[in-house]
């Protein structure tokens, strides 16, 4: 059975898998750059620098955010909690720095932990209590809003120093934004983590089969938890840098935001049935809700009717991805 | 090194040809910042010389701050000529006004303004404060100095809200014997603000007066009251005026509404902001002022104006 | 049965294939197929894993649409319109991976497309009264109540053999039915198909298992890569022949035991206890060794063996290995202890279907280097097991959804040979692997023997015990009937403990 | 094996399974009890004729909406847009009324009718255009949106007759409200699709293994179609009902009542995964939700309390619901 031939295919087709990979992946791209190349003809405002870099900064929230909701929607769950979580992430942060002068990276780090410390919780409740992670993290998100306005009186949390700016607003090495240095680090790390680590593959593992991953020796509770604390605490260290990207801690930060994390993942192929998804796919997803409402802006579209297109592009944009993703595969493989 | 970005310098000197102007309310989808639109529309359709294009655009809630931040600096990258906007959040939209002003843009604040605000930015606006404190006392001297009242606040945190919520609060020290014995948000949403009155109603049998601030906590308390059968009974003094708020102070239902002048301040805020970019003139804050309508002054004619104004029948700005 | 091919000119075809081709990225799995399938008569397709036959029964039974080429149904050539229209022209099928919602009744099961009733609304009572007789037909005796998630896998087999018999279908296609029957459900299957043939119904039949193949055949057809080999009365076969065609090369021996000394007692279990389901049961393994599970569905061997491995709660009864007590609560706890399951069901239980095989296989022993997943030496590690076990994917790296039934229980297999357990319980391992891969994996297995380890195998397949295992265990209704050495090794004595007809110490 | 014990045993489990089935959906309400007792004690306020009147009429909407999510759900799939919906529908409905003087049944009927209109959308996008159900529905959610504020220019809609109070403020038979008639009705007739329809019956097999309920010859495209046309119709006559509650058509009604709406499925049994949910449980998860925020109001907890309050019941109830329907499936096993 181990004959020359049959090694020869296997390189071969290993060649074709990683091909088809990028290919795949080019293809989930295909709406992004439909979207991008149309804007630039459409606005002579849309290739500028200044317009790329606000379209970079405004996405890093929801692309930081959406990374840990990945993971979390690979495991087959769900967190709806994240809006909240950002939002009272942001104003602890904010306090530590207003109220304890805690120095901004501190305060950041400060910041994350409380969406993490969120996170244990939920993971707490899905992964120990048994909860569904729809109610799990239903909870949090009334739980997470009812403190922060409990601990701020629903007032923003001002009189923080310069520095923190520097996370939402600075630029590095020429004029790169820090928001975009960040995107791309948590793109790296999550990638890693999901392509390469235990937790990773477990994620995928236990969304695809949770039964199976246990029968197979996973720890599902230790793994299953970890996925939810990695989604609090990007949810929290995303409020850190909404807060620093307006300068302040805001207790209605967020509301909502949920959906948009949501949609950026599986508009980017994340299946919420599990199992399915990568931190690409997701990227793409959040760029291309960021680019549709800045094009919608740059185009003068009446709000009204933004919401509108916007549902429609939605639709179109991922139909079409589907679509093209399909016919690849029976193409490339 | 890292440092905090500067926006580059926008183009400048376009005082000829037509006009960008980009006017943003705090949340689309409401009534009193469509009357802001109608206002803006017509001052621009009145404006002598080039053509004026308004571009209207604004977050779906008021919460959404940083959504406001975003779409602000995103006109001001695009290169408009103006922008008039009510801020969601003071202290957050002072940078952004900043900002604007180094990229070559006209600011004006309608409704909000920011803090600090720029002294090249003004404000036209209704003291929210003040016409709180004013609809308040009404509502005290309605009860005759004493009795329980419940408040309907909408979304705590906004600077709308807040600055309503401190008015009333401020005459409510000065009359101890008005006790606040309810207090539950609508949401901005009417249903819900139907549904807390109702269960405040059960709760508080001897309710004397509600304090609803803004057009659902209005219409949700009406509509419990009327569904009680204690129209009359209950004092309900309000903010806004949408139709079914001015019918219910037609039937009694509801004391008084503060009317604002939202209209005025998308007129007004326009065409400051076109006299700024034409002739560079130094411009004055403009206090839109308030009215508090009640049954006997429903029909005057400058009370109707500011109810159902237009373009034909502009409201003045009352005191 | 009767004899068809000594009249198989004079009759008409009721389902003939002309042509007939099925593509998918990369696999040509069904090549050019021209078949014609006659009134009453048994006709086998047999093939290695991969050859494309469950392919070609789905051409049939309209889940898949042909490529290329035509089928006809008495004499008619049919359009594709979906299953629904094939069970409207009276083909019935019963799925190799079920076709069974978990979350239905049995009875619900039973008549899902064709509920009895008008003006959309479901007759239940006709329906439940109807059930009853189906399921009394294959013998079956659970309520039609039950949820379908809440029975075994041999259960389930049942209620798709029950719902294809629901239907007035001129040809009954079954995809493995008795991959998990043991012999007692095999006769009553038997009894079943006799009837439908009398009554001139035609049955086209899937199986790995030469002797049945040989019971019940009247016509068999050969597949290899997608296409037809030959079709042969099964009176020009014989067993050696049918493996050559099949394969395409003579397998010497299809049970490879090695010989092996068997060493010190590995693991010890004893009084396990749970609730009704299992009673006291208490067993031992060697090094070495190869030990056999045996007992009707239901006796309780899966029950056992997921309670040694902390796959259940049990109330009572404790496990040592190689003298040590072991506290298992879970199956992490046993896989670090160094005790393995295979489990029975592939699909609800083993598999991950949206990753790769090479994911798949090495799940429960990733290969780290630094902290991170060595992906080469996964990848080496998949080509390994894909070209020793013959597992037929263009690449290791495809989702094992879309392998065929048979390489998706190589790939589980696979898993778990890839693990360092000292002590592993396969069961039903052989579940739909064709004789060659069959041969290929019990002589993997034997290794592991070899090696030292201590092996249980589950089965319901008699033959597979008697010929791999050093002693058999005979389960009955939860409790160990008895234990038989290989010395006395016979089909009877394993048959009389399982049924309770002879009581051994 | 025929024998007389094995028949015994397995007529014995059919009627344990219909057993722990009732028992188990008396487990469902156990949080809803507690909590009933628990503010009858609480407050004076509570147990009166009106007070309870006040519940029921004010559950209406999100029980008869989550009645139509409960039968999306169960085949696996969600529908975000009812909030949207709803709002479209009821301010279309109100239309009708004021603009084109059509009489109140029949704007009723109008109103349902842009909603299974909305519906029809999304069951097309599900079926035939094979999107993500929670992808197709967030586009319909912002699509929906958009086209009610376009038509009204997010101006609410006055101006209706009285007789349109009725469908949310009328009485009838001495004094029940008509919203609670409604509820009662929505739920048998929904209780009748459920188990004695083939609609119903196909719903559970699609949710609970799509393949199966292909190979089953099942039509899944017009079955699939007509579960979201369903659910938009109840969105839409739920809409009706809010705006004759509030006597007009308002243009922002309803933003995230979809997380309501679902929660009490979720709540009352339903999984996201499909294959299970049932009407009673639905009806007792949004009677929870709803005595969560009743009693809130009547014992004056401050606003920012009750959001942490009320996430703590909901993990608690779900949670104490799933803990005793584990034991009574394992003690009737
Ligand atoms: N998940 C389950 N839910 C309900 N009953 C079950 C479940 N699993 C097994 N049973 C029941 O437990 C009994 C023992 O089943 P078990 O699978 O252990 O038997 P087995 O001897 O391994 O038979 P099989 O040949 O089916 O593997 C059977 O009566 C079966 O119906
Ligand atoms: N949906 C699919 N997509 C891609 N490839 C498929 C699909 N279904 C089957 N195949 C491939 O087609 C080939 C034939 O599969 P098929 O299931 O017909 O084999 P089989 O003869 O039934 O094997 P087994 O004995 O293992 O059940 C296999 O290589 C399989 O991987
Ligand atoms: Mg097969
Ligand atoms: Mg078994």
């Amino acid at each position: 059975m181990t004959d020359g031939t049959e090694n020869g295919t296997s390189r071969g087709s290993a060649l074709r898998d990683r091909l088809s990979d990028f290919v795949s992946q080019l293809a989930a791209a295909g709406a992004l750059i439909v979207v991008f190349v149309f804007l630039s003809f459409a606005s002579p405002d849309f290739l500028t620098a200044d317009n790329l870099f606000n379209i970079g900064s405004q996405t890093a929230v929801v692309a930081v955010i959406a990374v840990g909701m990945t993971l979390v929607i690979i495991t087959a769950g769900i967190d709806l909690s994240v809006g909240s979580v950002a939002a009272l992430a942001g104003v602890m942060g904010a306090l530590l720095m207003s109220s304890f002068g805690l120095s901004m990276p501190f305060a950041v780090l400060g910041g994350t932990l409380v969406g993490a410390a969120c996170g244990l919780t939920n993971g707490f409740l899905v992964s120990v209590a048994g909860l569904n992670p729809f109610i799990a993290t239903l909870g949090m998100l009334s739980v997470a809003r009812g403190v922060v306005y409990i601990a701020t009186d629903a007032q923003s949390v001002f009189g923080l120093p310069d520095s923190f700016r520097l996370l939402g607003q600075g630029v590095v090495a020429g004029g790169i934004p820090i928001p975009v240095v960040i995107i791309i680090t948590v793109a790296i790390v999550g990638y890693v983590v999901l392509s390469r680590t235990k937790l990773g593959r477990y994620a995928y593992a236990m969304g695809s089969n949770l039964e199976a991953a246990r029968l197979s020796g996973i720890p599902i509770r230790r793994y299953l938890t970890s996925v939810y604390v990695i989604s609090g605490a990007l949810a929290g260290f995303g409020g850190m840098i909404a807060a620093s990207r307006v300068a302040s801690g805001q207790p209605n930060y967020g509301i909502g935001l949920e959906l948009d994390v949501i949609a950026a993942a599986v508009i980017g192929g994340a299946s919420l049935f599990g199992g399915q998804g990568t931190v690409v796919g997701t990227l793409i997803g959040a760029f291309l809700i960021a680019l549709i409402r800045n094009g919608a802006v740059l185009l003068n579209v009446n709000t009204f009717y933004q919401q509108v297109i916007i549902g429609v592009i939605i639709w179109v944009a991922v139909f079409w991805d589907q679509y093209r993703r399909r016919k690849l595969a029976s193409a490339s493989e | 090194g890292a440092q905090v970005r500067e926006s580059g310098g926008g183009d400048e000197g376009s005082q000829e040809g037509p006009l960008r102007l980009a006017v943003v309310p705090k949340a689309v989808g409401f009534d009193f910042w469509e009357q802001v639109r109608i206002g803006a529309e017509c001052a621009a359709g009145e404006a002598e010389g080039s053509e004026i294009q308004i571009q209207w655009d604004g977050v779906t809630a008021e919460t959404n701050v940083s959504g406001q931040v975003d779409l602000l600096t995103n006109f001001a990258t695009q290169g408009v000529d103006g922008m008039v906007y009510a801020a969601t959040d003071a202290k957050v939209l002072a940078d952004v006004s900043e900002n604007a002003l180094d990229q070559g843009v006209t600011v004006v604040n309608i409704d909000s303004g920011t803090d600090p605000q720029p002294k090249q930015v003004p404000v036209v606006a209704t003291d929210n404060v003040a016409a709180a404190e004013e609809a308040t006392e009404y509502l005290v001297e309605e009860l005759g100095g004493k009795g329980e009242v419940a408040f309907i606040p909408f979304q705590p945190g906004t600077a709308t809200n807040d600055t309503r919520t401190e008015g009333f609060k401020n005459v409510l020290e000065e009359n101890p014997d008005v006790e606040l014995v309810a207090e539950q948000s609508s949401e901005s949403d009417q249903n819900v603000a139907l549904e807390v009155t109702e269960n405040i109603l059960t709760a508080n049998p001897n309710l004397d007066a509600i304090y609803a601030a803004n057009e659902p906590g209005v219409l949700g308390a009406a509509e419990a009251v009327r569904r009680a059968g204690k129209e009359g009974d209950i004092t309900i003094v309000g903010w806004d005026t949408a139709p079914d708020e001015v019918k219910a102070v037609e039937e009694g239902v509801v004391s008084a509404l503060v009317a604002q002048n939202p209209f005025r301040m998308g007129y007004d805020g326009t065409n400051a902001a076109v006299d700024a970019i034409r002739s560079d003139a130094q411009l004055e804050d403009i206090d839109t002022g308030s009215t508090l309508v009640t049954q006997d002054n429903l029909d005057d004619p400058e009370v109707k104006a500011v109810l159902n104004p237009s373009c034909s029948n502009k409201p003045e700005v009352s005191q | 049965m009767s004899s068809p091919e000594t009249e198989a000119g004079t009759r008409e075809p009721v389902l003939r294939l002309r042509g007939v081709s099925k593509e998918f990225p990369g696999v040509l799995a069904v090549d050019g197929v021209d078949l014609e399938i006659l009134p009453g008569e048994v006709h086998v397709v047999a093939g290695e894993n991969g050859a494309g036959k469950s392919t070609l029964m789905k051409l049939l039974s309209q889940v898949e649409r042909p490529s290329r080429g035509t089928v006809e149904i008495s004499g008619e050539p049919v359009e594709y319109h979906g299953p629904g229209h094939a069970q409207h022209l009276g083909v019935a099928m019963v799925y190799q991976e079920f076709a069974l919602a978990p979350d239905l009744s049995v009875a619900e099961n039973l008549y899902l497309g064709r509920e009895p009733g008008r003006f959309g609304f479901v007759n239940r009572a006709k329906e439940m009264e109807e059930a009853g007789g189906l399921l009394r037909r294959v013998g079956l005796e659970v309520g039609p109540t039950r949820l379908v998630a809440g029975l075994t896998v041999a259960e389930m087999q049942r209620v798709e053999i029950a719902k294809a018999l629901a239907i007035d279908a001129k040809v009954v296609i079954m995809d493995e039915p008795t991959a998990t029957l043991a012999e007692r459900e095999i006769e009553d299957l038997f009894g079943v198909i006799k009837a439908l043939t009398d009554d001139g119904i035609a049955i086209l039949y899937i199986s790995h298992r030469l002797d049945e193949i040989f019971r019940i055949a009247d016509r068999v057809t050969v597949m290899r890569d997608g296409a037809i080999v030959d079709t042969l009365p099964v009176s020009e076969l014989d067993e050696d022949k049918l493996v050559r065609l099949m394969v395409g090369r003579e397998i010497s021996n299809l049970y490879p035991k090695p010989e092996v000394e068997i060493g010190d007692v590995l693991l010890r279990v004893s009084g396990i206890t749970r609730g009704t389901k299992l009673k006291n049961c208490s067993f031992e393994v060697r090094a070495g060794e190869i030990l056999g599970f045996a007992g009707l569905v239901g006796a309780g061997r899966t029950e056992l063996a997921r309670a040694v491995f902390g796959a259940d709660k049990v109330e009572g009864g404790s496990v040592e290995l190689e003298g040590r007590k072991l506290k298992i609560k879970r199956p992490q706890d046993a896989i670090e202890s160094g005790v393995g399951y295979l489990t029975e069901d592939r699909k609800g239980e083993g598999l991950a279907l949206q990753l790769g095989v090479d994911q798949n296989i090495t799940l429960a022993n990733l290969p780290m280097t630094k902290g991170l997943i060595n992906l080469k030496e996964e990848q080496r590690i998949a080509r390994q097991y894909r070209d020793q076990l013959n597992i037929r994917t263009p690449s290791v790296r495809r989702r094992v959804q879309v392998l065929s039934g048979g390489n998706q229980q190589k790939v589980v297999v696979a898993r778990w040979l890839e693990t360092n357990a000292k002590v592993l319980f396969f069961d039903e391992p052989a579940r739909g692997i064709d004789v060659g891969a069959k041969a290929e994996m019990f002589g993997l297995i034997g290794d592991l023997a070899e090696e030292g380890r201590g092996i249980v195998v589950i089965s319901s397949y008699l033959p597979e015990l008697l010929n791999m295992c050093d002693r058999i265990l005979v389960m009955r209704e939860g409790e160990v009937a008895g234990v038989i050495e290989r010395e006395e090794f016979s089909e009877e004595r394993v048959i009389a403990l399982a049924t309770g007809t002879e009581e051994t110490a």
